[in-house]
């Protein structure tokens, strides 16, 4: 099971704040991207950064490992 | 005495996070600090109430990473950011930094450099709730 | 309230200070402060207490200069000026300057340009007292 | 009469932190300087500025009127 995250105005548009999806073997980041995007074209026209487990990450090709959590986010606006 | 890098919904006492500050060494001369608050005016919109959304966990550990680059890039002996959740009104404090080095000049600098990477890299987002509905703020780029 | 420039015997309170800042508009968004403190060592010297002289009524008028050409240039909403007199120990509070902006940048430019004024335009003088004697500080060229 | 304010390190080698001096007329800052400061050269060693009833004065010709009060200091270390 992946776990996707959302926060902030992201959140709003996908209607939740927390998805679940299916771990497949081989899975990379933009694999759940190509899910997701064009389910809830609205709140990734606002993404511009993804994170797993925590730390950022900028290549979406990276592997992912069954029970990782990932978030995808809009630009920051915190402070 | 509560720790160096928080997220929390309640506010915070400005002499009690002074007061943790200097605990650490009496070498401190000087302590620069910067208070971000709500305005009830935010480009042209009256502002309500501004409520706050984060990745905690993320938004924790970049903060605490922030702290550890700012002490040593500017030489600091101590330094603390507190950074509320949650629903603020105006004049209500959102995100609190101290710096406290043995001189000024790194204190004050480091104050900015923490609060202009803070913007830039803590997973926090806010939104404006105004008598015309609410509104996520979009940063600029 | 006490006004927004003082010369004073007594410490005070971060918190006032920053409530009094903030009393007179909600328009305020970064409040950025610096305080200067006692350090417990000067250039090697162990430093028990610090001791301060000033010509009062020059000190105020020109703190009180200060403040007002700090308002203008850096476009302030308000900002508050705060000195020591007496004696005072290792880790007290010797100065306290705190500016309000409705943004983060005027607000920390405007702290570091009046500490750095204040010490070149405020006649105060200070004398550390060490367990070898007391000694007037000269400044640095 | 003219009140003459000394302070802090000034003070300290004048022995004194007020002197008065009896009010001539015509008389200017460099005349109770030139009064002073061979009675107190280790205290003038230090000085750097002066003042007229609280201004900073750099013109040390600057007439004084009677009762004015006069201050010769050394650079300030305050904040």
């Amino acid at each position: 099971m992946i776990t996707v995250l959302f926060f902030g105005p992201v959140a709003e548009r996908v209607g939740a704040s927390r998805l679940e999806l299916e771990y497949q073997s081989g899975m990379r980041l933009q694999d759940v991207q190509a899910h997701l995007q064009p389910r809830y074209p609205e709140a990734f026209a606002l993404v511009t950064l993804a994170a797993v487990n925590g730390e950022q990450v900028r290549d979406r090709s990276l592997p992912l490992a069954d029970n990782c959590e990932v978030v995808f986010m809009s630009k920051f606006s915190g402070g | 005495m509560q720790g160096p890098v928080r997220i929390q919904l309640a506010d915070f006492s400005h002499d009690e996070e002074i007061r943790a500050l200097q605990a650490g060494s009496k070498r401190i001369g000087g302590i620069a600090t910067f208070l971000g608050c709500a305005r009830d005016f935010s480009e042209g919109r009256e502002v309500s109430e501004i409520s706050f959304d984060a990745y905690e966990p993320m938004a924790v550990a970049e903060m605490q990473k922030l702290r550890k680059e700012a002490i040593e890039r500017f030489g600091l002996i101590d330094a603390r950011i507190v950074h509320r959740l949650g629903v603020v009104r105006a004049g209500d404090s959102i995100v609190f930094i101290a710096t406290g080095a043995e001189h000024r000049a790194p204190a004050l600098l480091a104050c900015q450099w923490i609060i202009d990477q803070l913007k830039e890299r803590v997973p926090i987002w806010k939104k404006e709730i105004t008598p015309q509905g609410d509104c996520w703020v979009t940063p600029h780029p």
